[in-house]
């Protein structure tokens, strides 16, 4: 049951926190998404930690790489991105200002 | 009470982590905040990671085994991050969406064949993250293999395709089922191979005959199949932190698609169980009667001296803009004009070039702040008070049948109202349709002049005559 | 540590929401907070379910008339104030049109 | 997982009525869907507590105390809610808050006295949410009257006020700490009761030396309180509804705490422990100084005519208009101008009145459309183009020093540019200052012109006049 509760209040607060994501950021945040989704990876921790047998040690190991690679990656490339985003210098920036 | 420190102290490390998740997500809400958010989230990653390794299960060996997988994995994920085209932005989103799935598939199979007497909840939750993350990963590797060009954009497979869905998802319902209800042992054990391998299969079947232009969509949805598989995972191995993360990505997956859909007015069903396979052919048909209709070219000296004597330029960028990597080119433009006093701004429609938010990224590594780039919403009431609109590369998202033609495939789809505005000039190479495959009256439009060729070199040709101007 | 969770996510889903809400709206929201903290009332009900003693039952007695009248009368005045909110008939409304 | 029928059913019973809760918080975000976010959130109560009878516990005599108890309870709390004045609002909410305490600090004390063997982190539950709760409950009561004027609004007790806190809050904590300690017995019991009455001496020394026009902000905070305790008594009976819709209330009234706070730039800390007994002097003298300075009267037909014969008129209501009760005139006199073809618009301060949002409930009980009334953010770059600011009632927000006067005490608190409109009439008793108690220095300025008198019955005056013109 607790579960459940726990479950359905991330959906809900996922959902407001997205929502509040302006178009101009849903690229990084899919990309950033991706390094969340990398999670999974102390799962695969858990589980090479609990089975024996060598080949699901094997498999361990690529779940391990495969979410690794999620972690590094999606951070990395979404800081990437986020790193070109700017703000037109306050010198110049006047066009459109009645905008915001 | 917790009576053991070393576990009370993953378990804390675990609660700290989803708070930073959580706020992460919170901050990736603003451009100012947004690069703060991701490293609030990788952090709390890395806290996880490293509370795990204090659990007890992990000894002697495993240490390498996790160890030297986090080195390979990492060490690949970073060099993608680094060499990947922002262009090609879908591509990479579509192997991470892949790479979680699988990882998930990974942890289902390994724990049903590597424990014993697991609970009924448990194995459910099993063979749905090994179903929903085998589909993630082979999905999303044809999705890739679409965006590369590797596979032809639209493969219609053999037989019926209603049918064919219809027999994969009732055959993985059915071995998921048996599975559940045997719940254990070597036949369980088998049977839920087999789940997996025909998920696999699945993955690829489903979305083959989906036309490429739908990839960003299929994407966002694998995105949120690995975060639900994340879910799943966590209820496998009982970490709230899992469901927690999985949750935020699910959600995300799913509000992006149901965007892209409602922007492209299609449903998600529509997309994924495609009608649109019809679409293209109309296109032709539209493409063929658009050539009798009257269109104005314009020299690039006449289109530059327009822009360069305007007080207003709205410049909507496109996907064939970022198919011509012109993004640059316009930067360089749109400055040479602003310092002539022209008011230059960016119209960035929602699905304007290949994935949300693509365009804004685009000309963000083109240098273009983002407080000149104005959402559909924003931006839309002003194109009545602009002298000169500069199309560049974009097409559907500027169509006024969406406004105008009930019969129109794309009506209803909101649309940048560029044809209010005094002077339209549209950039592209011909008179092709868009990935909507539909013709577009504005480029036969009185206002309307049409400066053809590659997005890239015409643009060059426009700042060379603006010096000149 | 499921109950930690389960505080933390509302919390932050409770203050998400609550910043959503305009300050057109503030008076009816605390009034509804008055009733939703009626929610109170099943923690009385199952109080005098356990307890024996008739004194403590009276307390119970009393928690829970405090509690039911959080709940009625909490719904009655914010549904009291909201239906008073209108919105401009669309005839008649053009002022400051600009500003939405 | 769970093998029994009705517990399962009751458990469902309160997953739904918590999800119903969050989502008519949601809904209440918007005038359009909040009636309907308020049905949601009954329904959710009423299923829950539909739910709890099925509890096996709950049997024989019980039934007849728990029916009695909500009939009762529900009656009353109907009577005030048809009774109460929308400018008594302030009043019901604390009301309110206090029963919710009550019913928190009821509930830890009986289940202390009531079970034997409880866990420490139930007992510190317990311990808490007594305290808490009775805080609430006492300082609830008293924040009541003085808003009734049944007590003094500021009531210097005897001694040093911040040693007597501080004395409260040890003695609180020290004895809450022992209980634990104890964790059970009778003993353990005694001191938990002289807790709960220490607790409930302290929320009344607390409050009473606060200011009246503080009471708004300590409302709030009560209002914070209450939901904390419930939160607390949902760890004492082990209920997860209680604990969700709890939270939901303590983020709400942490939320209007800092927000009035800030609006009248003052730290929480400021107001509870008042440095603010303070200001009021230095208002004195401030008015005591204000009546050298020059100050422009006008004539009912003087301003009528200039309110008649504008193209923008903003109204600024605030307290001063709900004391008087004149929202209804003011809609009059507002839709007679709009007849004239006036644009008339309300501006509303966040603290306008004497709670968040009061004016706002104020002006729609008068009929007034919400979408006449205008945020702060919203409406203070139109002032300059107004051509008459009409002020009934409002004083200190409204007040440039808080912008251009860093030693006034109010410097730095948001207000409305009222002086850049062309003229400024302001409609009050006389000199005399608002609650925050510092003269106002727009009632000198030439722009200004002064009609003073009763807010109703200037208005009435004004209509009339503007019936002449
Ligand atoms: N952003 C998303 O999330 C997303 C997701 C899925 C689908 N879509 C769809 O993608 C479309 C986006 O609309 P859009 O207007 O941006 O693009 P579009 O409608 O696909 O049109 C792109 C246009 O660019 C032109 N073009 C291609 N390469 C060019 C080059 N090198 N130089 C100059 N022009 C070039 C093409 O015409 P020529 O061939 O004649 O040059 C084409 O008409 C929408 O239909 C949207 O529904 C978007
Ligand atoms: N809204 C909230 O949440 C909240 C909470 C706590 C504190 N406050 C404080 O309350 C104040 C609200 O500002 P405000 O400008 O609305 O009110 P204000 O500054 O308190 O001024 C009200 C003015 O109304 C006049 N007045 C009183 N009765 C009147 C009557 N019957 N007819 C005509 N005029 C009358 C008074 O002047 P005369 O006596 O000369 O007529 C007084 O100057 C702010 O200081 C704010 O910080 C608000």
């Amino acid at each position: 049951m607790l579960g459940i509760y726990i479950l359905t209040l991330a959906i809900f607060l996922g959902a407001v926190l997205i929502m509040r994501v302006p178009s101009t950021l849903h690229t990084p945040l899919m990309s950033a998404t991706n390094m969340i989704s990398g999670i999974v990876l102390i799962g695969a921790m858990l589980v090479v930690g609990s089975v024996d047998s060598w080949w699901l040690q094997v498999l361990g190991f690529l779940a391990i790489a495969f979410s690794a690679a999620n972690v590094v990656g999606g951070y990395a490339v979404t800081d990437r991105m986020l790193k070109m985003f700017k703000q037109r210098a306050p010198a110049a920036g006047t066009s459109g200002k009645g905008e915001r | 009470m917790i009576d053991n420190w070393r576990d009370a102290f993953i378990d804390l490390a675990y609660f700290i982590s989803a708070v930073l998740l959580i706020i992460s997500l919170n901050q990736l809400g603003s451009p100012k905040t947004a690069r703060v958010g991701n490293q609030l989230a990788v952090g709390g990653l890395l806290l996880a990671i490293v509370a795990t390794f204090f659990n007890r299960d992990i000894a002697g060996g495993d240490y390498w085994v996790i160890l030297l997988g986090i080195a390979v994995g990492g060490a690949g994920g970073y060099v993608m991050a680094q060499r990947v085209q922002m262009t090609a932005m879908p591509q990479m989103i579509a192997i991470f969406n892949g790479m979680g799935g699988a990882t998930s598939a990974l942890i289902a199979v390994s724990e049903f064949l590597g424990k014993s007497d697991l609970g009924r909840g448990t194995v459910l939750s099993i063979a749905l993250g090994c179903i929903i993350g085998s589909i993630a990963l082979t999905g999303s590797l044809v999705a890739f293999a679409k965006l590369q060009g590797l596979v032809p954009s639209r493969t219609a497979l053999p037989g019926n395709r209603q049918l064919i869905t219809a027999g994969l998802l009732g055959g993985m319902a059915l071995l998921g089922a048996i599975t559940v209800i045997l719940q254990d042992g070597a036949l369980a054990q088998t049977v839920l191979i087999l789940t997996f391998l025909l998920a696999l299969a699945a993955g690829v079947l489903l979305v083959m005959p989906i036309g490429g232009a739908d990839m960003p969509v299929v994407i966002a949805i694998l995105n949120a199949f690995s975060g639900v598989a994340a879910v799943l995972s966590g209820f496998v191995v009982n970490n709230q932190l899992m469901i927690i993360g999985g949750t935020l990505v699910g959600a995300s997956g799913v509000f992006l698609s149901l965007l892209m859909a409602k922007a492209m007015n299609r449903s998600i069903g529509n997309v994924i169980f495609g009608a649109f396979g019809a679409t293209p052919s109309a296109g032709g048909a539209g493409t063929g009667g658009g050539e009798s209709l009257p269109v104005r070219e314009v020299t690039p000296d006449d289109a530059a001296v327009s822009l360069a004597y305007a007080d207003r330029v709205i410049v909507v960028p496109g996907y064939g803009l970022a198919v011509a990597q012109a993004q640059h080119s316009v930067q360089e433009l749109a400055s040479l004009l602003q310092e002539r006093g022209v008011d230059v701004r960016y119209a960035i429609h929602p699905v304007a070039g290949r994935m949300p938010g693509h365009m804004n990224v685009l000309l963000a590594e083109a240098n273009v702040p983002y407080d000149d780039l104005y959402e559909m919403e924003r931006i839309n009431g002003d194109f009545a008070k602009t002298d000169v609109v500069l199309v560049i590369g974009a097409n559907d998202v500027t169509n006024p049948a969406a406004r105008d033609d009930p019969n129109s495939p794309i009506y209803g789809m909101p649309v940048l109202r560029v044809d209010e505005a005094e002077r339209v000039i549209v950039l592209k190479r011909g008179m092709s349709t868009g990935f909507a495959g539909v013709e577009n009256a504005l480029f036969h439009n009185p206002k309307t002049s049409m400066l053809f060729g590659d997005a890239k070199a015409s643009i060059g040709k426009l700042i060379a005559e603006v010096r000149a101007a």
